[in-house]
């Protein structure tokens, strides 16, 4: 297990290196500059030199990977060229109002989509099970942001109930805050629960025709526990590993629902760094979205290892 | 009194006033900062941290007057040399501020004494006070430049608090502001709204005290809640068909006439705006008095368009990309505007988004034809000057048009003497513009706003400024 | 040489009136229909069934797999799944028809009063639940223990079906144990909350022939102990022999006879038990026997009972049995059979259509150089030789320095208990493995080396007929792609021509040539086996290796299989690799065998003296654990052994560590010397061969017929 | 091998009744959707980028069946036309990604070691790559286009094809029916694509069905954020996205394309779940 989780952490160790390469060539790659862009409408070719001196984009590319890189070996992440201001703080914020939000919409995805999933696989081809089907595909069949601008209008406009759009930082009270999520997590859940639920309802489906569920069932044990302690700690596998895909994707920015939601999370600072072409604070970006996605995939394999004893076994031989 | 919550509909790059580009920057650099002069709400150039200048018959020295103690946010008193050092800043090239070309004018300046500062011209220019009414050159503290762009220090009626990108920003009173009793708010927090849904359920709900420049596609929602109102005021901010006329098939002015004549105006406007704007022939408009009111606005000619392109070589028209800086909607609808009208001309349009970035690397001032805007300026002068003359700075980036008869007129308004005068070549000048038509300028743009009917003492200015220093909250 | 049952004389009339009143049943089941419901239509599966079981008697339910004993089984616990439903019939359990009482009273009766034990315990345990947390489940649900008191209970359960370290066992999940610390966790479970009747499915089916005696062994003692009145459904008459009192007959859901075991086993009555009891291979010295099998295969059924359903295959069938329904035919002993028959063929043994043809007998091999020669194979799994130090790995040795040989035309026999390398030799030889040493050589080439270098001419020579007929053939091609394959790699002429070939293969193994266009799960597990063996024959090999591929095979079925592999032996000189882990299987087909344990060959020899004394120690555990029918010759005592603590391994004898009749520290420290016997039986063991030799024969029948010969 | 006794991935006998009725479902409610999508623009009342300043914003009449757009254009027309580039976007970027990530997949599983391992972790890499940035890439190097949306979204879910290939092919690699073809001498192209291939199909089936549908719904997102389809186009989810700022205002602008965008989605999940059960020899049309 230990060993594993050395393998697992070297690896990604190697793959943020690989991906720090990456990141960089492919950020050079992009069309426009953040010379232009600083100097603005039709600077004249000059000025967007004298810029890109200032701003030591001049130099060969592996001086300026170097220096990129060494910085972030030693913790700093740089610079941001437009908003000249040290990116860390910006990225760490925006990265925790990211967390924020993965995590309380994965919670409510979790266990509303299992829950359902585990429903429709009790009450397979009943009308349970054709309900939470529906639920699921209207979830999926309407875009995003259209579900977001109908809340909007419905809980903001309408009712009037909750704030539209924006973050309150949990220090300002929890209520405000909590409000604040409501929406853009509730439009997250329609994204993501669709495909939670129908996931575990088919695992379920497996797991409930196992002979050890039968045997269960033999040994004179409610259903619900046998669905619960029995079936569904081995059913959970599949779901798991895209709850981590899902953590990563929310983490990395979900950028229609925060615009929408006017939510700074990684998203819009992505989104704002790519149209202004600052590098630099694209370059941490990916870094710190890649990184989290690869900590979630841990995690995800960690976790089936705690669900899974002989996983942990396997862990342990190989 | 209170705290009024306005929002702007992107994020600010900076709050370095040098720097700024966008008009959400320009928001916070009025509450933030002062420039020696302003632009009051009637257009005409009013004194700010200068209480008085004077100039040389010749136009060429000009000397101002600073308003004794003014402070900085920081508590230091305002000197002259802040004023040398902010614009020589601004004339640094590597600064990168829009501004630049304005002081390009400008050949030596200097403190004469901490209250007074002088500027020697490279020629006379008789609306040189208004420059500094210019978004860009507001006065900062010589001392506090590095940090600009994240605690900007300034001596505006309001103070930085914090800034958080993609979030907003937080202002408080400035207790010493110079004009005595004001600001009347204690706080102001601009918030950044991307989506104009999000940004009208805001305000209906009351999270929300003013939309600065309210999308065009709310105005009647927001006038339909009597708890809100809307505020109004035509500017000469402008959206523009640029054809390049160095580029074929532009180069030739029939094909570019041809354009125009198809362009229905107040269509367009209508397309675009929803109607709130007013159909021009150049960037001077319609509400100016130089407005040149005996040409007729084009009405859309599909049948002569096609006439001239046939004599032009393109009796079959001929198709074009037109270029459009994606996210920006007004601009977008402008393209398929024009799209739809050129077609009964010939001339078949693909319409291309680009992004933001690379339209200002790659489109603006090198593609053939594509959609841009521009805010509105100070004065007449610094509105068509840069547009129309051979050596302005905007048109040697954008349509490369050059017409001696146009310099002559533009180089004698600069210095005309009396307001008949500069009147009378001003027509003339738009006159010529329809004729050659560099490019095409639709309309002018109105400014909205959209505020809770609680806000008072509010008024939109024409430069799009957000003037809170009346406003108060109950 | 194998008889038909002799009638016995003193079997009662049918007639007779009871004398003695039997006590009430425990389990009465009366007129039991089940069907399963899809939209395809229904399929009966159990027709008008009855049995009863006693307090304390143990009832065998067997019959043809397919037949039906699972369902019912599964009825009693009130688990049928997909779509089975109970049409008619009652089930009274302590005079209570457990069918009307409502669900949670049935619920509460599981697993308390009723309990189960399942085939397979791999499966049957949650992995990823404790095994200690199962077995207390039922006795704090069902008998209302605290967690604690549970758990100590749980621990006296695990000491009394046997296993030595309960604390830590309880603690353990499922995949810690092995298979037969598992299936007696199993056992513990079902034991827990004392129940009055024990519900068996194959409860050993899964297991290795060692573990499976002492698992019989255990439960037998326990039904004693406890009392228990059990239901043993298996297919293996061998154990039901051993354990059950009665035994109910099945065939196509319908109970074709029951009775006490002893005389249903040797004298059966009904043509189908008699076409059972026939098909089963016996332990024998005489290899050139063929088998009787019971031809065709079970018949659906959907609707009503029209006629006997046997009598598609019966060959005593007449045109009664095909439009009357048989009825079951009960005396007061409790014996009974649903064959209006019966008592005319009472003598007449199963029809052995081939044994007594003459066939040709086989040309002996020639003492030319053998096909296939292995020599110091050894093969290790999962060695990393990582830079990294958390990475580095000994691996598991499969196989530990084994040589043999096969002739042409000769039969090797490879048994041993599940893991100990049996597989991993007969991939090595096909080349599917590459080995960590030594060499195989395939008609004096080297296999290994040919197939790397891109020949495959030599590898179609030596095929492989794998276990699991369904998992060897793609589910997505039909039978003529999945043939036609090999011949058009072996370049073997147009379209048409292969067409023909594979008609003629199709017929070589007793299918239709209309099955061509078939998929596989179209095709019943006997036929998908054929096809396995057509599709091996396609490449005209000389040698192919069989790796359990009659194991999962119903009797019939396999002795159909079985015969099919000997007639092609004879007839196209085929060299078979025959791996097993049934002893019987091995004795009617192999010429020599090859016991293995832990990697190494701990016996190798002809199969009439391995079969006979001297014994290596495994070889006697592992005779001494096979499963025999009464009229086989008398039970010898079994030899017993301990659950392995360890994987084998290690410098000394592999079988050490279990071995009864360890030595001492030599067993541990040395390699085991090989003695060798004139006719080429060699064992591997520190125990002189005299010492060995004194023991007793296994099967002392074997013995006499020696003498006769 | 095109003789008699060759491969055949459906069941012989197709009649109706056999048929899934997923399938028949699926099928009803695409098939309007394909004819729409082949011949949307003749069958529109009006052509997709006629604006009609007069008729703007115009709610759903006897002129207009759906209502106009802020340019009164005709809902419906555009909907119609803009079927085909709307299902095409999915369609395609699946296919893309199909193309690519089911070989890859199948190498990963069968060949394992060195070689998968770097395929997997290649993919890891471009999974933990944002999906928008990898748009944004694929899409500003050059005007955007069609085919490059659908090239960056194909590119965008490679992996997860890639992943669900491999952990299928891993399993079949345990069966034994692959022991059989390398005994017979099959070269692993054989072996990956005409033993291996035909049995990922059915879960192919359904993960496709599946990435159809995101694949439409993340060009949607690209036009969001202004990368997608370009105006005047009439692609479903620039139309809903454009139709943002109207949704109180005129919610028919929304409506129509989103009406088709739902239909498009559940008819193409009926599709793929059907088609697994179809692919599936031992289907007997009991579903
Ligand atoms: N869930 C089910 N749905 C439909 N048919 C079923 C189902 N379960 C069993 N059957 C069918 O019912 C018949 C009896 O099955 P059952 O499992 O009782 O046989 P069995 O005697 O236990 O066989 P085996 O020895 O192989 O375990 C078989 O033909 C089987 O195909
Ligand atoms: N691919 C593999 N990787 C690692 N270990 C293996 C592999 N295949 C087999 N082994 C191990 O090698 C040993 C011998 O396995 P093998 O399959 O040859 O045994 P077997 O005698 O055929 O058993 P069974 O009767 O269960 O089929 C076992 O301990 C097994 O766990
Ligand atoms: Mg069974
Ligand atoms: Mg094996």
């Amino acid at each position: 297990m230990f060993a594993y989780i050395l393998t697992r952490l070297a690896s990604l160790a190697l793959i943020l290196v690989v991906m720090s390469v990456l990141i960089f060539l492919v950020t050079q790659a992009m069309p426009g500059d953040v010379a232009s862009m600083i100097a603005g409408q039709f600077a004249s070719k000059e000025v967007v030199d004298a810029i890109a001196v200032k701003l030591g984009l001049d130099q060969p590319l592996i001086v300026q990977y170097g220096r990129w890189a060494g910085g972030i070996l030693q913790g700093d992440l740089g610079r941001s060229l437009v908003l000249e201001q040290p990116i860390g703080p910006i990225l760490m914020e925006a990265l925790a109002r990211s967390l924020v939000l993965a995590v309380v919409a994965l919670a409510v995805v979790a266990v509303v989509g299992i829950a359902l999933g585990v429903l429709a696989a009790v009450r397979r081809g009943k009308l349970t099970d054709q309900m939470v089907s529906g639920v699921s595909y209207l979830g999926i069949a309407v875009p995003d942001f259209f579900w977001a601008i109908v809340l909007v209008l419905i809980f903001g406009s309408y009712l009037q109930l909750l704030p539209t759009g924006g973050y309150t930082p949990i220090s300002e009270g929890f209520l405000p805050w909590a409000a604040h999520l409501v929406l853009p997590v509730v439009t997250l859940v329609m994204m993501l629960l669709a495909r939670i639920a129908r996931l575990t309802r088919s695992s379920m489906i497996d797991v409930l025709q196992t002979n050890y569920v039968k045997f269960a069932r033999a040994k004179g044990m409610p259903e619900s526990v046998v669905i619960l302690r029995h079936a569904l700690k081995n059913a959970l596998l599949p779901t798991i590993t895209v709850l981590a895909i899902d953590f990563g994707l929310i983490l990395g920015g979900v950028v229609v629902i925060e615009t929408i939601f006017s939510y700074p999370g990684m998203g819009r600072l992505l989104l704002f760094a790519i149209q202004r072409h600052d590098l630099p604070l694209i370059q941490a970006t990916i870094l710190i979205v890649s990184a989290a996605y690869c900590l979630a995939n841990l995690t995800a394999d960690l976790l089936y290892a705690f669900v899974n004893p002989k996983i942990r076994h396997g862990m342990r031989a190989s | 009194a209170g705290t009024l919550k306005v929002s702007v509909d992107s994020n600010l790059n900076t709050l370095d006033p040098a720097k700024m580009k966008g008009g959400q920057e320009y928001v916070a650099a009025y509450l933030i900062f002062n420039g020696l002069t302003v632009i009051g709400h009637d257009m005409t150039v009013k004194p700010d941290l200068a209480e008085r200048w004077e100039h040389s018959d010749d136009l060429k020295t000009w000397t101002f007057h600073l308003r004794k103690g003014v402070k900085f946010h920081n508590g230091r008193d305002l000197e002259a040399e802040d004023v040398v050092a902010t614009i020589t800043r601004i004339q640094d090239k590597a600064t990168g501020s829009t501004a630049r070309v304005n002081f390009e004018i400008v050949e030596s300046m200097k403190a004469l004494d901490p209250a007074t500062v002088q500027f020697q011209l490279k020629s006379p220019y008789a609306g040189f006070a208004e420059l500094f009414g210019e978004r860009q050159a507001r006065i900062v503290p010589r001392d506090a430049v590095d940090t600009l762009a994240s605690k900007p220090i300034g001596t505006g009626p309001f103070e930085f608090v914090s800034f958080s990108p993609g979030d907003r920003v937080v202002l408080k009173r400035n207790a010493n502001y110079f004009e005595e009793g004001l600001p009347k708010l204690d706080e102001v927090v601009v918030r950044i709204l991307p989506e104009a849904a999000a940004q009208v359920a805001a305000l209906t709900t009351g999270e929300l005290d003013l939309v600065w420049n309210l999308p065009l596609e709310a105005i009647d929602k927001v006038k339909a809640d009597t708890k809100l109102k809307v505020d109004s005021v035509p500017t000469s901010t402008w959206d523009g068909v640029i054809m390049n006329n160095v580029v074929k098939p532009f180069d030739d002015p029939r094909v570019r006439k041809a354009v125009a004549m198809a362009l229905d105006k107040q269509t367009i406007t209508q397309i675009a705006l929803f109607g709130n704007g007013t159909p021009t022939h150049s960037p001077i408009p319609p509400s100016h008095p130089y407005f040149n009111t005996d040409l007729k606005i084009a009405k859309g000619d599909p049948a002569g368009a096609k006439k001239l392109l046939a004599e032009a070589g393109y009796p079959n028209g001929f198709e074009v990309t037109l270029h459009t800086p994606a996210g920006r909607a007004t601009r977008e609808r402008l393209g398929l505007a024009v799209r739809e009208l050129l077609k009964p001309a010939g001339i078949t349009v693909n319409v291309q988004r680009v992004p933001f970035d690379v339209f200002l690397k790659d489109i603006e001032g090198k593609a053939g034809f594509y959609i841009d805007g521009f805010f509105s300026r100070p004065t007449i002068d610094t509105s068509v000057y840069p547009w129309y003359h051979s050596r302005g700075s905007w048109n040697t980036a954008l349509w490369s048009y050059s017409n001696p008869k146009m310099d002559a007129l533009l180089d004698g308004a600069r210095q005309a003497k009396s307001e008949d005068e500069a009147k009378s070549l001003y027509t003339q000048v738009q006159a010529l513009a329809v004729e050659d038509s560099p490019g095409v300028i639709p309309y002018v743009i109105n400014h909205i706003n959209g505020l809770n009917a609680k806000v008072k003492g509010f008024q939109s200015h024409p430069m799009m400024f957000l003037d809170l220093r009346n406003v108060s909250v109950d | 040489m194998m008889t038909a049952p002799q009638a016995h004389p003193t079997l009662q009339p049918a007639a007779a009136p009871a004398v003695t009143p039997a006590p009430a049943p425990l389990l009465d089941i009366r007129g039991l229909t089940i069907s399963y419901g899809n939209a395809r239509g229904t399929l009966r599966a159990a027709s008008d069934v009855s049995f009863a079981i006693r307090p304390g008697e143990v009832m065998g339910l067997v019959g043809e797999s397919g037949s039906g004993k699972s369902t019912v089984a599964m009825a009693i616990l009130d688990l049928l799944g997909g779509g089975g439903r109970v049409d008619a019939g009652e089930i009274l359990f302590d005079g209570v028809d457990l069918r009307r009482l409502p669900a949670a009273e049935r619920r509460a009766l599981r697993g308390d009063r009723i309990a189960a034990v399942f085939q397979d315990p791999f499966t049957s345990l949650n992995p990823a639940l404790t095994v200690g947390r199962q077995i207390a489940e039922p006795l704090i649900r069902h008998k209302g223990l605290s967690t604690r008191q549970a758990a100590v209970r749980v621990e006296e359960l695990l000491a009394e079906v046997g296993i030595r370290d309960p604390r830590r066992v309880a603690a353990s999940y499922p995949h810690e144990l092995s298979g037969g610390m598992q299936q007696r966790a199993l056992i513990a479970t079902a034991l827990g909350c004392e129940p009055k009747l024990l519900i068996l499915d194959e409860p050993t089916t899964a297991l290795d022939v060692t573990v499976e005696a002492r698992i019989i062994d255990l439960l037998a003692k326990l039904c004693d102990s406890h009392r228990l009145s059990a239901l043993f459904v298996s297919h293996n008459l061998g154990i039901v022999n051993r354990i059950c009192e009665t035994v109910t007959v099945l065939y196509g859901g319908v109970v074709v006879e029951t009775g006490r075991t002893g005389r249903v086993l040797s004298r059966p009555a009904h043509p189908y038990a008699k076409g059972l009891v026939a098909a089963l291979p016996r332990i024998t010295a005489d290899r050139r026997h063929r088998l009787p099998s019971i031809p065709g295969t079970v018949a659906k059924l959907s609707g009503a009972v029209t006629a006997c359903v046997f009598a598609p295959r019966c060959p005593f069938a007449e045109e009664t049995c095909r439009s009357q329904p048989q009825t079951m035919r009960m005396d007061e002993a409790g014996d009974g059979v649903r064959c209006w028959k019966a008592d005319a063929l009472a003598d007449t043994p199963w029809p052995d259509e081939e044994s007594g043809a003459a066939r040709p007998p086989r040309a002996l091999p020639q003492r030319s150089a053998p096909l296939v020669e292995v020599e110091n194979l050894r093969k290790i799994y999962g060695a990393n030789r990582s830079i990294l130090p958390w990475l580095r790995r000994a691996g598991t040795v499969a196989v530990d320095d084994v040589s043999f040989t096969v002739g042409r035309g000769e039969v090797v026999g490879v048994v041993g208990e599940s893991g100990s390398g049996k597989s991993t030799i007969g991939r090595a030889l096909l080349a599917l493995t590459e080995p960590s040493a030594g060499t195989v050589l395939f008609d004096g080439a080297d296999l290994t080396e040919r197939v790397k270098r891109g020949d495959q001419e030599l590898r179609r020579r030596a095929q492989l007929v794998f276990q699991n007929s369904a998992a060897s053939l793609n589910p997505r091609k039909t039978v003529g792609a999945a043939m036609d394959r090999p011949l058009v790699l072996a370049g073997k002429g147009d379209a048409e021509k292969r067409r023909k070939t594979i008609a003629g293969l199709l017929t070589r193994v007793g299918l239709p040539a209309a099955y061509a266009d078939r998929y596989p799960h179209e095709l019943s597990g006997g036929e998908r086996q054929r096809v396995n063996i057509a599709r091996a024959l396609a490449t005209n090999p000389d040698f192919v290796v069989c790796d359990e591929a009659v194991s999962a095979l119903d009797v019939s079925v396999q002795a159909n299989i079985l015969n099919l592999l000997a007639e092609l032996r004879d007839e196209m000189g085929l060299s078979y690799l025959f791996i097993t882990h049934d002893i019987a299987v091995v004795s009617h087909i192999a010429d020599r065998v090859l016991v293995v344990y832990g990697g190494t060959i701990c016996e190798e020899g002809p199969i009439a003296s391995v079969l006979r004394p001297p014994y290596h120690p495994y070889t006697e555990a592992l005779l001494s654990a096979v499963p025999r029918l009464a009229e086989d010759g008398q039970e010898t005592p079994r030899i017993l052994l301990e659950d392995a603590a360890a994987a084998p391994g290690g410098r000394g004898c592999a079988f050490a560590a279990r071995c009864p009749r360890k030595l001492g520290a030599v067993c541990d420290e040395q390699a085991p010397p090989v003695h060798e016997t004139a006719d080429g039986h060699r064992i591997a063991c520190h125990i002189p061969l005299a010492t060995l030799a004194e023991r007793a024969a296994v099967f002392p029948e074997l013995m006499e017929g020696d003498a006769r010969h | 091998m095109t003789d008699a006794t060759s491969v055949r991935s459906v069941p012989r006998r197709l009649n109706m009744s056999s048929l899934p009725g997923s399938l028949i479902v699926g099928i009803v409610l695409l098939a309007p959707l394909v004819v729409a999508a082949v011949a949307g623009s003749w069958l529109a009342p009006y052509p997709y980028d006629e604006m009609n300043i007069l008729s703007r914003l115009q709610p759903p009449g006897p002129d207009f069946w759906f209502g106009t757009d802020e340019f009164g254009r005709d809902v419906f027309s555009r909907t119609l036309v803009g079927t085909g580039s709307s299902l095409l976007m999915g369609v395609a970027a699946t296919a893309l990604s199909l193309l690519a990530g089911v070989p890859l997949g199948l190498v990963a599983g069968y060949k394992g070691g060195r070689v998968g391992e770097t395929i997997m972790r290649a993919m890891d890499v471009l999974m933990s790559f944002p999906p928008i940035l990898l748009g944004i890439l694929v899409l500003a190097v050059t005007p955007p286009a069609q085919w490059k949306a659908i090239a960056a979204i194909g590119i965008v879910y490679v992996p997860q094809v890639v992943r669900l290939t491999r952990a299928i092919t891993l399993e079949l690699m345990q069966e034994e029916f692959i022991t059989a073809a390398r005994l017979r001498g099959e070269s692993a192209t054989y072996i990956l694509f005409k033993e291996i291939l035909p049995n990922i199909w059915p879960p192919l089936a359904v993960e496709a069905s599946l990435r159809v549908v995101f694949a439409i719904l993340l060009g949607a997102s690209l036009s969001f954020i202004g990368m997608g389809a370009q105006p005047p186009s009439s692609d479903w989810g620039l139309m809903i996205s454009e139709a943002r700022p109207f949704v109180e205002q005129a919610p028919w602008i929304a409506l129509c394309p989103g009406f088709a965008l739902a239909i498009a989605v559940i008819g193409i999940n009926l599709l793929g779940d059907g088609l697994r059960a179809l692919l599936d020899p031992r289907n007997t049309g009991a579903h």
